[in-house]
């Protein structure tokens, strides 16, 4: 399904939604779309926010935003959550913090099916005392209090994988990250992929594989999750991290790119930025 | 030997701290190259592990994200990262988490999250990412850092993750039965903690480095210990190897046009 | 290093004791090893123990299973395990019973260095009352009862898998049941392999592989597994399961099975019992 | 039609209950038949799953285990048995948790743990693997099994799983917000549970079967429904398809000689 109708069919304003990827396979070309269909008041949901949340947050579609580690990765920090987080701009952003361990206990919990995950964690972080979703339950066995959040069950979670295959099974390879948990977490589930190929015959019986019923919808779009990148396919494109640095430092820079290279483009466009990240033959 | 800068010995000096068969939760920046410094000199044995999943990793240039493709590419297993921080780090399994930090204290709290009050902050940091977890479930955590009276303060502004909190025995008072900061390795100096009072206390100058130095780009006043030895100079071969390290990586990272240079050896 | 060694170091008296495999990879040579050295008072932990347990329990071997399914998968009941609890013989048998949720849940807990698991179980069930390890924790957020079991962690584990490399990782694949989580969750973890391999390049990244440091000991075994399967290797031998029924039924039969098949013979027995169950070429 | 069994009759009926939207959760015996009838006949798209970890599985024989290799090899993929437990038994994504029995009383609870008192009993029966989950979190529960006094009793032994316990709205009074046992198929008939009390009543009897018939193979007084129905008889696809499916089983089962003659398919 083109991605234009699978975003507009699968999320709405003031949903909660998670497009997830850690450092691999970010869904940069989803995000991108629900840019241009111009939500409002979304709760952002991610582990690692980075530029497309840094995007979104700056064009003023986030009302929350739950997330363990907001930084420009390798680079620094992300200067349009800053500007909201610090200066409410373009609006205030309401933040609810975790840590990683937290994060992705909470996404496997609900795939799992659970309302809550115990670990052991927050030991003497202060994240425990500003964050009211942090609280704990007894080991019955042994005592030990353990850390105890609620799972996390977005409305929505858009993720980008390497394949689908013509009946909709999906195979994510590589740094596999909370791929599998996030789709199994959320209502629904939208997936945009590198290529269809007709089925997966030969594939080692082990790999990550999500079932097409687990899936909402696919959508084809090649390059789709550049400036990332996607194992097997195209690298990762580490002069445009360093440049979105120069380019949010600026609210009008922002503003400009943005709508040279967001809101005027579509998600054709993005086969052509990983041309020159692909391996040589 | 050829002249070195205060970063570069800061890294050989952190490196020299792991041993081959330590199982290392690695963070980007400094931890990442000490780490593969280590990997690449005295300690071919080590398992590098980083967040992203990636058990076992032998990049042959330094990665940039945690999660960059050689990081995959050449390790022993790449897991999920929900099993990462369940069956590697809270399961026991990390000898050493090797931790960098925007805001230190004397005990080894560190601050990553917010200069300022956290509801209203100056400066809004990244967060802690695995920090909290690994502060406590590593065996013992290593931090790496460069000097100044804005990254080592007399307190921090938010407790990302817990070093010896106020010092002594507050660790076990909460139950954490893990060692803790065992070293700090800044661009200046080689810093234990003391056994009794948990304070980070300098052991070792790095060479040409004063106490004086050391002071003035600390916000605590800095205990030494009774005797203070000279850091090593890097030898020909740490230097050799880092700097090859780096120019390796600067070279694959500059610009996008570095996939097409290194597909030959990656497909 | 030889199987004798390797079960001679790391099992004794008195212990709690693992060798899982689920239907697939069951770690038959190292149990009949564990027979040789005629063990005493261990505590059998296993989700499905099939033959080898039957076998160790008809020995005398165990004071205490813990289990949650005792069947010969396919074929019926276990009649040692049954001449134990109903009657005794050859000593009687404490018993500690669970269902599969709750044992794979209590090694992933365990692996995952945690005291406890909490799960979604048990509601109605008549094991929750004879069980007093079968506890409940209340949800902090929502309110709702959930069941805890406390987390398994044997003494030692055993398991049989497809290969080892020469730095001593080993890789496990097809039905990979709880054979990683029973390594992770043990104090020391004994492996045999079908075979050696120099290293595993070439490895897809994203199958289940034991790094070196997580296994105590590896023992080369080839067959090790029959009459259970290895997949890639040889087929399961679906009539020595149904043979079993017969040999177990009667006391004094069991008995001089285990003398000519077990007692007298030595891991390079296994061999030969799955020639006729390779693959043709 | 040619002739067919009861036990034909069983497997099919219960086969015709499942859709090709279905996900199923299968046991060994009848309902790994039934499930695979399905598949092969009206529901080709059914994703049939055995709680060794295959998911999606297509065997060309019936498996003797839960764990046989074939089902691995043709399935969509293969996940640890910790992850089938936890992400697609318990995170609500099983339509059909699919079981047979031991004993069962006329509310579909279903005891395979023991015959007698639990501490001391007259036959120790192999226990509740993964049912006491299924029967709880696998969205609707289909029973199947031959009909006899020693297998539908009017009490229970031992509670393995937990159906409509004492009737009406128990599992509700439980928290349990799955349907529970929604179908019963034996060898002499069909049966789903009372609307308001959840007993389970005959709403079809197989071609030849009479009421008297049923009630003498059952331990507790059987209700009918007001109108109850003739079961069609097995269509000669239906009892082609089953009969071809049990042949290549048994072929295949036959002594160790098997591997041979599957190895140049699987190979």
């Amino acid at each position: 399904m083109p991605l234009e109708r699978a975003v507009a069919e699968n999320l709405k304003d003031g949903d909660t939604v998670a497009f997830e990827g850690f450092t691999h396979l970010i869904p940069t070309a989803a995000a991108h779309e629900a840019i241009r269909q111009g939500f409002k008041d979304l709760t952002l949901v991610r582990m690692t926010p980075d530029l497309i949340y840094d995007q979104m947050i700056g064009m003023g579609m986030a009302k929350k935003l739950v997330f363990s580690y907001a930084g420009n990765p390798g680079v620094g920090l992300l200067r349009r959550l800053r500007d909201a987080v610090e200066n409410g701009y373009p609006r205030p952003l309401e933040i609810e913090e975790h840590s990683h361990a937290a994060m992705a206990n909470a996404y496997e919990a609900s795939a799992a099916g659970l309302p809550c995950a115990i670990f052991r964690g927050y030991r003497g972080a202060g994240l425990a005392e500003v964050n009211p979703n942090i609280r704990s339950v007894a080991c019955p066995f042994t005592g030990e209090t353990l850390a105890a959040v609620p799972a996390l069950r977005p409305d929505v979670a858009f993720i980008h994988a390497q394949k689908a295959n013509r009946r909709g099974d999906v195979l994510v390879e590589g740094i596999i990250g909370i791929q599998k948990e996030v789709v199994l977490a959320a209502k629904r589930a939208v997936v945009t992929v590198e290529e269809v190929v007709d089925d997966f015959a030969g594939l080692h019986p082990n790999l990550t594989v999500l079932p097409s019923w687990t899936v909402t919808a696919i959508a084809v779009v090649p390059g789709g999750s550049h400036p990332s990148y996607a194992h097997g396919y195209y690298d990762r494109d580490n002069a445009a991290y360093l440049e979105w640095d120069r380019i949010a430092a600026d609210r009008e820079t922002f503003r400009a790119w943005m709508q040279e290279n967001v809101l005027e483009k579509g998600a054709d466009a993005f086969a052509a930025r990983v041309a020159h990240l692909r391996k040589a033959a | 030997m050829s002249a070195f800068t205060a970063n570069e010995m800061m890294t050989i000096a952190a490196s020299r701290a792991l041993k081959g068969s330590d199982v290392c939760f690695v963070g980007i920046g400094a931890p990442s190259a000490a780490c593969n410094v280590a990997r690449l000199t005295h300690a071919p044995g080590i398992t590098l592990i980083y967040e992203s999943g990636t058990i076992g990793t032998a990049p042959d240039v330094l990665p940039l994200s945690i999660g960059d493709g050689e990081l995959c590419e050449t390790a022993v297993t790449t897991v999920s990262v929900p099993e990462m921080f369940r069956y590697w780090l809270q399961g026991g399994r990390i000898t050493i988490g090797f931790l960098g930090a925007a805001q230190i204290d004397r005990f080894g709290n560190i601050n990553t999250t917010v200069i300022g009050d956290y509801a209203r902050p100056k400066t809004r940091l990244p967060g802690g990412g695995g920090a909290p977890e690994i502060a406590t479930s590593a065996q013992q955590i290593f931090i790496t850092m460069a000097q100044s009276k804005r990254a080592m303060v007399d307190r921090i502004d938010f407790f990302t993750s817990f070093g010896h909190g106020e010092g002594g025995d507050h660790r076990k008072r909460l139950g954490i039965d893990t060692a803790g900061p065992t070293l700090l390795v800044t661009d200046l100096a080689v810093w234990k903690p003391d056994p009794a009072t948990k304070e980070f206390t300098v052991v070792s100058l790095h060479p040409g480095v004063t106490r004086e130095q050391v002071q003035e780009t600390c916000g605590w006043p800095v205990r030494f210990a009774a005797t203070v030895e000279e850091t090593l100079a890097p030898t020909a071969l740490e230097l050799q190897t880092l700097r090859d390290l780096k120019a390796r990586t600067e070279a694959a990272h500059k610009a996008g046009a570095s996939a097409g240079k290194r597909g030959s050896k990656d497909g």
